[in-house]
Formats: C-alpha cells, structure tokens, sequence
C-alpha cells in the first residue's frame, strides 16, 4: 500500500484526534484532565487573540478584559436571573463583540508600541471598573468580591459539573470550532484581506482592501470568542473575580503563547499553549512550594530565546522537522 | 494553504498524544501507596500573604514530622499504622489559583483532607470545589461570614467569622468608652478594597448604626496602590476618634508608617487581624505601629498550659517564635488529627459526624484563647473567642499585649486610651 | 598604490544586487565625480565605500589598509567622511552642534573649535544661525550645515552624494564653489551627482555608472562633451 | 487640601522620575520597555540590601546602586535587547523588542523571588520618614528629599545631554541613527549607554522610594504600568514630559482622591490616558525628537 | 476621451510645496509617462491619484468619478491599481498568495480568486515562482510581482511607479515588453521613471515635472528637446553648450 504526504498527515491527524477523543477515557486521574483543561484553555483563548495580534499585525495586551466581561455577563445572568450560562454565553459573546468594536476604532489608528499600551490601558480600566463597582441599580456586580457561582448538582442546563470531563469535552469542542473557523476564514477572502493588512496595510489599501474594516471584524471576532471562554472559565472554576478573569497577567500569557508558538500562524497558538502551560502547571505542582517563581522565570527566559533565535515562534522549526518526518515516512512506505 | 494548516493541526494534535503518555507515566507512580492519609494545603506561599502562609506551613510540618516520628494513627481501624502525608499547593493569595489548586488535590492527588487556605477570598470558591466533591475542607483561619452558612456538609472552620470580630471589636469600643469615661462619637472606616476588605466595611456599617456611633469616614483604598498619602491625609481631615482598618500586609505597613510620618493619632486605631497580624508587620512599623490595637485569636503572652514548652521546641526547629499564624495552623492541624483519630477512617461521612459530636478541650487544645473547639451544623466552630492586643513596647521591642478581655490581659498591662499625642 | 582603491567590488542588499565589479580609484588630492542615472549605484558605492554596507567580493583599499569589512565608526576614524543624500542633519540639534557632532571622531574632537571657526569662515551664513535648530533652516544652509559637519571630521576624503539635489540654481554654483574651495585646500573628494555639468565642471576624473556597472571613465572635461554621457541620461 | 497638592506634587516628581529612564531610552531606541518595573524593583533591592549590610542612609547607597543598576542595563542591551533589535531593524512595526523586554521582566521579577522570597521589606529611617511642616503643609523628609533629587537628577540629565560630547552623541543617536554612525558615532554603545543610564536612573528612583516605599520582587508591576500612563501622557521620549506626566498622575491621585474614594482615582488616570492616547497620542507636551 | 483627469492639484507638507497645479489627462489606452529629477514631486503626484495622500486642493476624475476624496482602497476598486517604488510584498506570504488578494477585488470566492492569480501569474512569467515566499525573490522578481499584484485587479489604468529601477538592461527589456502586452490587452498605463531612453520608447506622451511643477509635456521628441528638462537634467550651462 503506498500512501502520498498528504494521506499520511490526514492519517495522523485523524489518529490524533481520536486519541484527543480519548484521553478521558484512559485517563484516570482527573489531575492530568484538568491540565489538559488549562491547556486546551489556553489554545482556544491564544487562537481568539491571534486574529488580532497574529494575523492582523498588531499588540493587542488587554484580552483578559474580553474574558472578564464574557464571564460577567454570563454569571450576572446566570447567578441573579437563572439564565442558562449557555444563553450568558452567547449574549457576553455579542456584548464584547460590541466593545471590541468600540475600543477598537480609534485604537486601530495607533501604531505599534502605542497600541500595546492602549489595550493594556482598556484592560486594566475595564478590571478596576468591576473591581470598584458593587452594583448598577439592582445588579449586583460584587465588586472586588467578585462573584460565586453556587454549585447546584450537575446539569447541562446549568453549565455545572462535578467531574472535568464534561469541561474537558466542552472545551475540546469549542477548540475545535474555532479552529476550524480560523481555517475557514483564513481561506477566505477575509483571511486573505485581513493578513494583507497586517503585513502592509499600504500596499493592501492599494489593492482594495479596506484595512480598517477587516481589523475591526477580526477585533469583534477575538472579543466573541474570548468572552465566550471567559463563560467557560466562570463555570469551570465557579467563582469570578475582577483581579483574576481581568488582570494584566492573564493578558500577557495569552499574548505570550501565541507569539512563542508563533503568531499569525493556526498551529502557532496550539504549540504555544503545549509547550508553556504544562510547563507551568508542572512546575508550579511539583515544586510549588519549593521554589515559587521557577516556573515564571524559565517562561521569561523562553521568551527572550524565542525572540533571538526563533522570532516567527517555535512552529517554524517544527513544521520543517514534522515536514521532514512525513517526507521520510512516504520514502519508507514506497521503497 | 489549506493542507498545510490541516497538517500542523495534526501535527499539533500528535504532540499532544505524546504529552498524554508522558503524563500517563506520572498516574501509576502518584496511586501507588496508599497506608497513609494525604492533607492537601493550600496556602499563599508567594504574593502579597506570603510570610503568613510560610509560617503556617512551618508548623504544619512541624506537627506532622513529630507525629509521624510517633508511628502515625494508633486507632482501631483502616488507618491503624497510617502516617500523614502531606502535599502543599501555592495560591498566590489568588481565588483561581486557589480553585485550581483543590481540583488538582482532589482529583490528582487523591487526597482525604484539604486545610488552607488563610485568605478569605480563597477559601470561599476553593472551599466549594472541596464540597462538590465530598472531601472535608478544614478552615483555621478565613473570617469571612460567608465561607459558612452555606449548607456545606464537609466543611469546618475554626476561626471566628468576621461578624463576630466586627462585633467584638464593637463591644471594644464601648468597653473603652464606658472603662475611660471619654464620649466617643465618631468613627472612620479604611478598608482595603477587596472581599475582605469589602465584608469588614459592611458589617461595621452596620453596627457603627446600632451602637450609635456616626460615621464620617468611609474609604476604600486598591490593593495595588503605590501611595496611600491620599488616604491618610483624608483621615487627618475627618479626624474620627476611632479609626477601624482592614488591611492586607503590604498595605497595613504602608498605611501605619504615612499615618505615624503625618502624625495621624486618633485616639485609638483598631485593625482587624488581617495584614496588622502578619508578621512583618511589627518588624517594618516598630515604634510607628506603638499602642495600635489588633484584633487576634491567639496571643503568645496568654498564660496558657504547655505554650512555653511548645515555643521552645517550635524554636529550635525553625528558628521563630511561635505567633498567631503558627498558632492558627497549629489548632488545625490538631484538630485534625483528633478526630481523624477518633474516626480511625478517611470517610468523609464518618469525619463530619465526629467534628460535629467532638468538643476538644485538652492536651494541644488547652493554648488557645478558647476553652475548647466545638463546631455547629454549620461546621462553624461556636464559641471561637477574640481578644484585643495592644502593640506596645517591652523592654527594647515592639510586642502584642493582650489588654482585653481583662482576664486575659497581660500581666501589668493595661489598655492605653486614648493614645498619648492624639489629636 | 593610489589613495583609495575599489578593486571588483559586488555589493547587496539582502538578496538583491545593485554594484556589479565596480572599481575605481582615487589620488590623493582629486576630485572625482561618480555620475549616472537614479538607481545606476551611485549612493551605494558611497554607503559601501563608508561602511554601512559591506562588498560581497572585492577589496577596498585606503592608505595601504583594507576597509571593506570595517565598521562606519572606523572607517570615519581613518578619515572617510560621508555627507549623505538628503543631508541628514539631527533636526533637533542647533547648528553648532550638528556641527560639532561632525567632530565626534577623536582624531577631529581636540581641534573642534578651530575647525569650527574655518567652516564658518567658508559659510558666514551659518554663523549667523549657529544657534537655530538644523530642521528650521532652508535648504541651502542645511546643505552648508551638512557639508560643514564634514569638513568638522578632518577628512582625509570628503564623500558627497547629491549635494545640489532640491537646491536652486544659484545655490548650486554657490556649493560647487565652495566644494572646489575645499578640495583646492588640499581634501580629496568624491562627488556623486545628478547634475553632470555642475560636477564635472569642478572635477579631475569622473566614472559613470549604469545599473550598477561602471559604463565610463576618464578626465572629466573629455565626458562632459561625450555624447554618450548625454545619451545615457536623456535618451537622445 | 494644600497638604494633598503638595504630596501630589512630590509623589508626581517621584513617579515622574521613574519614568524618566523609560522615556530615555524610548527616546533613543524606540523600543519601550517592559521590564522597567523589573529594573526599578532591582534598585530598590540594591538599595534594600546596601542599606541592611552597611546600616547607613539610603541616600548613601546610590553610589552603589547607581553602578549596578547602569551596568545590569548596560549588558542586558548588549547580550539579549541588541540581537533582537538589530533583526527588526527593518520591521514596520517592532514588537520583539517588547516581548523581550517583557521575558526580562519577567526573569528579573522571579529571580528576585527565589533569591530573596516573597516578603515585604522595609527600611526604617526614622530621620527622614517623619513629615516636617513647610508653611502649615506636611510632608515626610524622604518625600521631600525625593522631590529635590528628581529635579536634580533630571537636571543633570537634562545637562548631559544638552552638553556632553556622550550626551550629544546620545541625541543625535535619537534622531538619526544612520547620520549618526556617519560622524562616527557606534550607535550600539550609544544604545548600551542609553540603556545603562535608565536603569540607572530606575536604580536612583528605588533609593528614593525606599524609605518610604516596601520592596518585595513583583512590587515594579504596579510601577510599571503607572510609568507607561506617565511617559504616554508626557510624550513619549520627552524627559520634562515625563515629570510633568508625574505630576498630573500624582495630582489626580493626592487631590483627586479628596473629592471621590480612593480606589477610583486609578481607572479616572486610565480614562485619561485613553483619552490622551485617542486624541493625542504625541502627548500632552512631547515634541519629537527632543528630549 | 480621458480616463483620467487632474486639475490644479497642489499637495503641501508643511510649509513645503511638493505638487504644485497639476493639471494632467491620461486618454484610455493610452501609456504617459511622467519624468523628473528626484524630488521633483512625482512619487507624491501619484500617491495623490491613488488616494494614499489627500491632494491639498484640487481635484481628480477616474472614469467619471470624482475620486479626490476616495480611500486608496475605493480607487482601488474602481479599476485604478498602482505599484510602489519601495516595492511592498507580503514578505512572509507565497507569490501566489500576494496575487490572489489582488484578484479578491472581483469577487468574493477563494477559487475564482486564485484562479485569476494564477492566470495573472502566467502572464507575467512568474509561474514557476507561484510557490516561493515573496522575501526569497530576487528584485526583478519582486518587481513582476509587485506588477502582478496590481494587474490581479484588472484594473482599467495602472499608475507604474519606476517599475525598472534597479533592473539590468536586459532586464528592462522584457519588462518593456510585458508593460507593452499589458497596454495591448486595453489597460491604461501611466508611468514614472527617470531613464528617459526607457520611458520613450513606450510612452505616447510624456510629463516632465521639476520642483512639484509640469515644465513640459508632449510626445517624447518633443520633451527630450525641450530646454527646460534639459536644464532640469543636466544644469544649466548644458543648455548653453
């Protein structure tokens, strides 16, 4: 039987994906799950930031914002009004939609380092803004309290689960709805349109593309996106607070993953989180208390090799070895 | 363009499968022993409450080394011979970190037991996970009101709630009106702008109403700030007679050192346990901190069975004294092993029966400033006392006096009110 | 051996090559024009020549040394000054200082004043603004300002690129004067151009270049009546 | 209230002059740097632990502080900013320099926390923590000490650049790199420099800060992103900019604070800087180029 | 008939007049070309057309259209597609992918896109190059596709900003002959260069501007005679001589 390049990588993908399918099944230890969570986590919301901060060309540094507001859009529902967190998720989804839009027309015309501060600058604002705010009326934010979701037995309806693996699976499916999204558009005239402007937005202007546009409609699809894992995140965790769904930390890691896996790439965001957060939630399980901090500095270090030596990101290289390994399997099969 | 991002998706997906195994590896080992009863803790390790958490950890291993070194459980039962393992998880002092620790405990290293995990708002989401899942979630020192009351079966706190601190501290109040004859009307409230902070605010506002006392200060402060001038000056206008503060550690030493820099003196400045009992606090506030009254479980200077020889040998093992937070995680840590002992199972159904019919009196239990632990339907411990230390100066150091209740007070030492040079 | 030697030099940018085994030489005391049409190499050769670029083959040789590989603050310390095209003053810097920023290099620094008084001795203009801001002044006296800040350098070999690109006509015979005024004191000086008469009227020995190929060579006043100088600009 | 503009006004000058090293080397390099926090919590160790070992003033430690912190800067340019920046030369819009800034920050902030663990520090001097009265308004010594060292120290700055040979070099660095190397000049050691002098500068803003400040390793964070409101607000690379930029935020914070809680002076810095951002991202008082 | 018209356009930067009344008229079909000294303001007098400057006054028809104040990208899309000097790839992207987002203009569907690439691609003789990443082409490369880019928008006129600078001899050549196979195929084609030798042997007209003005304007013959682009080239005394 002989297989061509492109067989044997649908093949693998096709393995993979059931092993991906399958993981809860073997494995026991609902540990190992929840850090397939986190990662998973992590690939989805580093793929949401990536339309803007990979294939559009710029720095965005403010992405937990989006998450504090789909979070706490669909918790305020959820909590004071009994709305399933699945509706919460759609309406937190549209509202950031909107505020990504909102924020974005005059950010969009700042350049490089500006912008990354203007994000930061939204981010923030929008985390001090829940964090100061107790209640609008009759809705009660919390404040700085933030919020807890009462656990009320397992129900899809409620979005609650006392076992991962429903998280698990629910998260690998929105992953992969994204990802297919992203394959999608980027095969898209808006894909083509959008990375024409990111790469030069003179050059794209000339040849009909309406840059500002396509930067706003990849700004609206990162903030749906992000907000809607920022439903997840609240259900996930069950409890919601300004300084952990909203802080600069979580704006950063998102942007970091992306970028060290390689931004403005679909694969980008997936090594990115495989390589970084295992690492982390490892480190920081294992030797926790032994050296706190040793996880976060081997992250910064990552960071500055990538940026010397790998600057497109760690897929670069291993696209070419993975490239390589297929080659060889083809040879293989032939001879 | 489309083949290619389809074959770096399954090549991601590889790694992936390759991460599985690798981690696969790592769930036979952690299953592999089971004579022991695992105690999942989580406590800020790193981040702002970092001293308190390393501090309670230090005797936590202290306890569970002697104990161990004992032979472990002697009970009639599946835990006869059985030793304490224990496994210890940072917070960051941070709610999510705090959830995701106890999920990890639970579902990966398959403990029996958590405690932790010191900040209030940590406790609250992390301590629900531990319910979800039935494992008993012993509290020793989170306050806040709401971590109870919850309908939580397996969860047990040892600590006073924050209304019976605001309520104490209330009683202070009048105690020192009616002990010094001075008419106090006014007060001023400064919290730090977090769930803490937050719940200690409402409760006084509360009680300012019911005793009669008029607010005229009420100010929240982010816990990031880098200048807390604006608030002290904002004090020094208002000049309530008392100033009551919630604070984390960082801010306590900030907000003392600008108070005493400004020479802000209201008659009497009462903080609530929180950053003013971290142990760095007396150490970067020395002689500015002089006669501030704090609120506390548990004083060293407490005439109380056993503590000197506790101290001693706690000492020669870590080095430092033994102190509120020591002494917090001490009680739990006992408590623990009591009733673990009396059960002789790691059921967690067994367990809350016993907590609940359990009142421990003796032996470990004879230091606190509470005659016993006993704990409601509610898992809240009843009769958790509170005293008042005032911080005052002994020999060439700052120390905490315990000055109230009378009884409990410190020989030769007596409530000074209101502080000399107030204004 | 002459002053300076380019022997077969190829030079490019990135991937794309724009000198093609260029050489040319230059004596002590010369003025020698590089002429040819927009994109023939002309400002490349300079730019490799001062050290911001660097050949893919060949040699340049100054005062028996090679230069090719050194770096531009090198090469300024060995006395190869580049007034660059477009000027390039620091726009925020008063004329003294852009001036004085000409002597940075040690050979020229313990001398600045001095030389300073000879630069405004040969433009009096430039006196008069020495306090104004480079990126406010007209573009004749940027011009001087430039061509001064070179001369600040002590140069042993003075490069200009485009001198009287976007400066009026009489202006132009004003800086011809003035770079004729230069090399009579005794500074060698290459001169690249558009302006064909301009420089050759002041210049020894001139070099054409076309798409990176050196096309001519020879006495100056001989290419000036060639018609086939005239035809690789006008296309006549 | 006229304590609360003076303590805006001193607290400005302080954080305007933290700001100072980040607007340099923007000015210069063009890159903004992500790890001055990190730097500026590396100044307030040096001087945490010069002060603990020697037991002398603060004030007494910036001439081992300023050393370290320039040469830290100097070789952290030199070996892990520089290869990153020379590959972008030509990049439209430069952001590796950022991420690496900010992999230093990052570095930086948990070497600290395994070195030195995760409690706060403080120094206690009580000589110049007490607040003095000047004509009925108070204000703590250290503050005030503070204040006169910012002004002094970007005097001085301001002096260096305006009239030394490095200084000018520096500047004509700033506004053309290529004219630059030209004349002469390395612009890699100009950037190294630069580099070197605001860390230096954040070195001399710890021991400013610490007497009345607490050092523990993440504490540059809430700086950090206070310096950038500050630079922005100021224009970017402008060093009067940066302390006026202080000034506002140490105002809005001292004064405005008197008028609304305290918590909610910060997100009214942020809807200012937005603003200012939108309208007029040059800044308030930036003049390009200039310093 | 023109197909495209500028009248009286003046672009200032500043205090700095770097177009000054323009008034210019391209006929369909036809190949102009615009000629001047560097800095003599023809870059900005095309930037202006293309909508990537806004003209400080005047105005400018394509094809019936006002377009003064249009976006770059609504030019674009009325048919006028231009190429830059600095030639502007998506470095990191295929040949055939920086085409295809020209051939988008047309229609919305990622085959049909691709499939006009491609032909573009053909055309220009780039075909074999279609997979390689557009920073690993050589110049002459980049600048084919730099002109394929544009042409993928089959556009109605094209503005060639020095499309053979930098080009060998030979070079030039064959992109003569590709600008004069675009011209056949009905395409409107202005274009600016400096190498007058090159310019006249496409151009049925030529513009000569100096100092953001037209000093000259007419068939080639005539403008290469013309005294004041002579001066303008070659100085002032040339003229005399």
């Amino acid at each position: 039987m002989k297989f061509s390049e492109k067989q044997i990588k649908l093949i693998l993908l096709m393995l993979s994906a059931i092993v991906v399918f399958l993981i809860p099944v073997f494995i026991k230890n609902q540990g190992y799950i929840q850090i397939f969570i986190v990662v998973m986590f992590f690939m989805y919301i580093a793929t949401a930031w990536n339309f803007v901060g990979g294939f559009a060309g710029v720095l965005p540094l403010g992405n937990a914002a989006f998450i504090a507001i789909g979070a706490y859009t669909s918790t305020i529902l959820f909590v004071q009004y009994g709305i399933s967190p699945w509706v919460g998720m759609l309406a937190g989804g549209i509202i950031s939609a909107i505020i990504g839009i909102i924020i974005g027309l005059p950010t969009f015309k700042l350049r490089g380092a500006y912008f990354a501060l203007a994000t930061i600058a939204f981010g923030e604002g929008i985390k001090v803004l829940f964090q100061n705010i107790d209640k609008i009326g009759s809705v009660n934010v919390g404040g700085a309290r933030g919020i807890l979701i009462s656990y009320s037995g397992d129900s899809f309806a409620n979005f609650q689960w006392v076992s991962r693996i429903p998280y698990y699976y629910i998260i690998l499916v929105m992953l992969i709805i994204l990802l297919a999204i992203t394959v999608f558009l980027m095969n898209s005239k808006m894909g083509y349109y959008l990375i024409a402007g990111g790469e030069d937005p003179e050059a794209a202007a000339s040849l009909g593309v309406n840059v500002a546009k396509y930067k706003l409609i990849a700004m609206a699809l990162s903030a749906f996106f992000t907000a809607i894992a920022g439903t997840f995140y609240a259900q996930w965790i069950l409890y919601i607070l300004p300084k952990s769904v909203g802080s600069i930390d979580l704006s950063f890691e998102i942007a970091f993953i992306a970028i060290i896996g390689g931004r403005g790439t679909i694969i980008g965001p997936i090594l990115g989180a495989l390589l970084l957060k295992p690492l982390g939630e490892l480190t920081r399980t294992y030797l926790g208390g032994a050296l706190p901090g040793l996880h976060l500095f081997i992250l910064g270090l990552i960071l500055v090799l990538v940026m010397i030596y790998q600057p497109r990101g760690i897929q670069e290289v291993l696209t070419k070895i993975f490239n390589r390994f297929v080659k060889k399997m083809v040879t293989i099969k032939r001879s | 363009m489309c083949k290619l991002n389809w074959f770096k998706f399954s090549f991601s997906l590889m790694l992936f499968f390759f991460v599985t195994l690798f981690s696969g590896a790592f769930v036979n080992s952690a299953n592999a022993q089971k004579k022991e009863v695992v105690i999942g803790n989580i406590l800020p390790l790193s981040g702002p409450s970092a001293s308190a958490g390393v501090e309670g950890k230090k005797m936590r291993e202290f306890i569970v080394k002697q104990f161990n070194a004992n032979g472990g459980f002697e009970c009639k039962g599946e835990l006869n011979g059985a030793k304490i393992k224990m496994i210890y998880l940072d917070t960051k002092s941070n709610p999510t970190v705090g959830v995701t620790d106890v999920q990890q405990l639970i579902n990966g290293d398959n403990v029996d037991l958590i405690t932790g995990a010191w900040n209030s708002g940590v406790t609250y989401p992390a301590s629900q996970v531990a319910e979800m899942h039935k494992v008993p979630f012993v509290v020793p020192v989170s306050v806040m009101d709401r971590i109870t009351g919850r309908g939580f079966k397996y969860l047990f706190r040892i600590a006073a709630k924050d209304s019976w601190w605001t309520r104490d501290q209330f009683r202070f109040i009048d105690y020192l009106a009616k002990k010094t004859n001075k008419k106090i009307k006014t007060l001023g409230l400064v919290y730090i702008n977090n769930d803490f902070g937050k719940s200690f605010d409402d409760s006084w506002l509360k009680l300012a109403k019911q005793h009669g006392y008029k607010v005229i200060l009420n100010e929240s402060y982010a816990e990031t700030a880098t200048d807390l001038t604006p608030v002290v000056l904002k004090i020094k206008s208002a000049k309530p007679q008392i100033l009551l503060v919630v604070s984390d550690a960082a801010d306590a030493i900030l907000l003392q050192n600008t108070m005493a820099n400004y020479d802000v003196r209201p008659w009497a400045v009462i903080s609530s346990g929180g950053g003013q009992a971290d142990p760095a606090f007396i150490k970067n506030t020395g002689k500015n901190a002089d006669y501030l009254f704090d609120m506390s479980e548990w004083a060293p200077d407490m005439n109380k069975p056993g503590l000197k020889e506790l101290n001693k040998k706690f000492k020669k093992a870590y080095g430092i004294d033994v102190n509120g937070e020591t002494m917090d995680a001490y009680v739990g840590m006992h408590t623990i092993i009591a009733v673990l002992k009396k059960t002789c199972s790691t059921n967690p159904d067994k367990f809350r029966k016993e907590m609940l019919r359990s009142k421990l009196s003796t032996g470990p239990f004879t230091v606190m400033s509470y005659p016993y632990v006993k704990f409601d339907k509610d898992g809240q411990n009843v009769d958790a006392g509170l005293i008042l230390v005032q911080v005052r100066k002994v020999g060439n150091k700052y120390e905490r006096v315990t000055v109230w209740p009378e009884e409990d007070a410190r020989a030769g030492f007596k409530v000074v009110f209101p502080q000399p040079n107030h204004y | 051996m002459s002053f300076l030697e380019i022997a077969n030099i190829d030079v490019a940018y990135g991937d794309i090559e724009v000198l093609f085994d260029v050489s040319l030489y230059i004596e002590k005391g010369e003025v020698l024009s590089v002429i040819g049409a927009n994109g023939a190499g002309k400002t490349t050769t300079l730019k490799t020549i001062s050290g911001l670029l660097h050949p893919k083959k060949g040699s340049i040789i100054f005062n028996d040394k090679r230069i090719d590989n050194l770096s531009p603050e090198i090469i300024v310390e060995r006395g190869i000054i580049h007034v660059p095209e477009g000027r390039r003053l620091f726009p925020f810097m008063s004329v003294e200082e852009n001036l004085e920023m000409g002597s940075y290099n040690s050979r020229a620094y313990d001398d600045r004043f001095e030389t300073m008084k000879k630069v405004f001795d040969l433009f009096p203009r430039l006196k008069e603004r020495r306090r104004q801001l480079a990126g406010t002044l007209s573009g004749g006296e940027r011009q001087m300002v430039a061509v001064g800040r070179g001369l600040m350098a002590k140069p042993e070999i003075l490069m200009f690129d485009e001198p009287s690109l976007g400066l009026a006509p009489i202006l132009v015979k004003d800086m011809m004067t003035a770079i004729k005024e230069i090399a009579d004191k005794g500074t060698t000086i290459i001169l690249v151009e558009q302006n064909i008469h301009a420089s050759l009227n002041i210049s020894n020995r001139a070099y054409v270049l076309e798409q990176g190929y050196v096309v001519n060579n020879g006495d100056a006043k001989q290419l000036l009546d060639d018609p086939s100088v005239q035809k690789a600009f006008l296309g006549i | 209230m006229g304590s609360a503009i003076l303590n805006g006004i001193l607290m400005g000058s302080i954080y305007g002059l933290t700001a100072v090293g980040l607007t340099l080397i923007f000015g210069v390099l063009k890159v903004i740097n992500f790890a001055q926090g990190a730097f500026l919590m590396s100044g307030l160790f040096a001087t945490y632990w010069f002060v603990k070992f020697t037991g002398t003033n603060p004030y007494l430690a910036l001439v081992v502080v300023v050393p370290f912190t320039y040469f830290m800067g100097y070789y952290i340019q030199k070996f892990l900013i520089k290869p990153v920046f020379e590959s972008e030369k030509d990049v439209r819009e430069p952001i590796g320099v950022i991420i690496v800034t900010t992999g230093i920050w990052y570095m930086l902030d948990n070497l600290a926390l395994m070195l030195f663990g995760a409690q706060y520090r403080t120094i206690n001097v009580p000589s110049v923590s007490k607040a003095i009265s000047i004509f009925g308004l108070y204000a703590p010594l250290s503050k005030i000490i503070g204040f006169f060292i910012s002004i002094t120290v970007s005097g001085l700055l301001f002096w260096f650049l305006k009239y030394s040979k490095m200084g000018k070099a520096i500047r004509a660095t700033s506004q053309d790199r290529e004219a630059a190397s030209l004349m002469g000049i390395n612009q890699y050691k100009i950037y190294n420099v630069t580099f070197g002098i605001g860390t230096a500068i954040c070195g001399i803003a710890g021991a400013v800060l610490l007497p009345f400040y607490y050092v523990y390793p993440t504490v540059g964070m809430h700086l950090d992103i206070m310096d950038f409101v500050i630079v922005v607000l100021g224009g970017l690379g402008s060093i009067p900019g940066a302390l006026v930029g202080g000034l506002i935020i140490g105002l809005i914070e001292s004064v405005g604070s008197q008028f609304i809680a305290y918590s909610w002076t910060i997100e009214v810095i942020y809807i200012i800087f937005l603003i200012i951002l939108f309208v007029k991202p040059s800044g308030l008082f930036g003049v390009k180029g200039e310093f | 008939m023109a197909i495209l018209k500028t009248e009286k356009i003046i672009k200032k930067f500043g205090g700095l007049v770097a177009v000054k009344n323009m008034d210019f008229e391209v006929n369909e079909k036809e190949i102009v070309g615009i000629i001047g000294a560097n800095g003599a303001g023809k870059t900005t007098f095309f930037n202006c057309i293309s909508g990537n400057l806004e003209p400080t006054s005047g105005r400018i028809i394509f094809d019936g259209h006002n377009i003064t104040k249009y976006k770059p990208y609504q030019i674009a899309k009325l048919g006028l597609a231009r190429t830059f000097q600095v030639v502007k790839p998506f470095a990191n992207k295929t040949v055939l992918y920086n085409v295809t987002v020209g051939a988008f203009v047309k229609t919305q569907h990622k085959k049909d896109a691709i499939e006009k690439a491609e032909e573009t691609i053909n055309f220009l003789n780039i075909y074999e190059k279609k997979n390689v990443l557009a920073k690993n082409l050589t110049l002459p490369e980049r600048k084919r596709l730099e002109l394929a880019r544009a042409l993928a928008t089959r556009p109605k006129l094209l503005l060639l900003d020095e499309v053979m600078a930098g080009l060998r001899p030979d070079e030039i050549k064959d992109m003569l002959k590709i600008i004069e196979k675009i011209n056949n195929h009905g395409v409107t084609i202005v274009i600016i260069e400096h190498i007058m030798q090159v310019i006249m042997s496409v151009s049925k007209r030529i513009y000569a501007m100096n100092f953001g003005e037209k000093i000259a304007c007419g068939t080639p013959e005539e403008v290469a005679k013309n005294k004041n682009v002579i001066k303008a080239y070659l100085g002032d005394e040339y003229v005399i001589s």
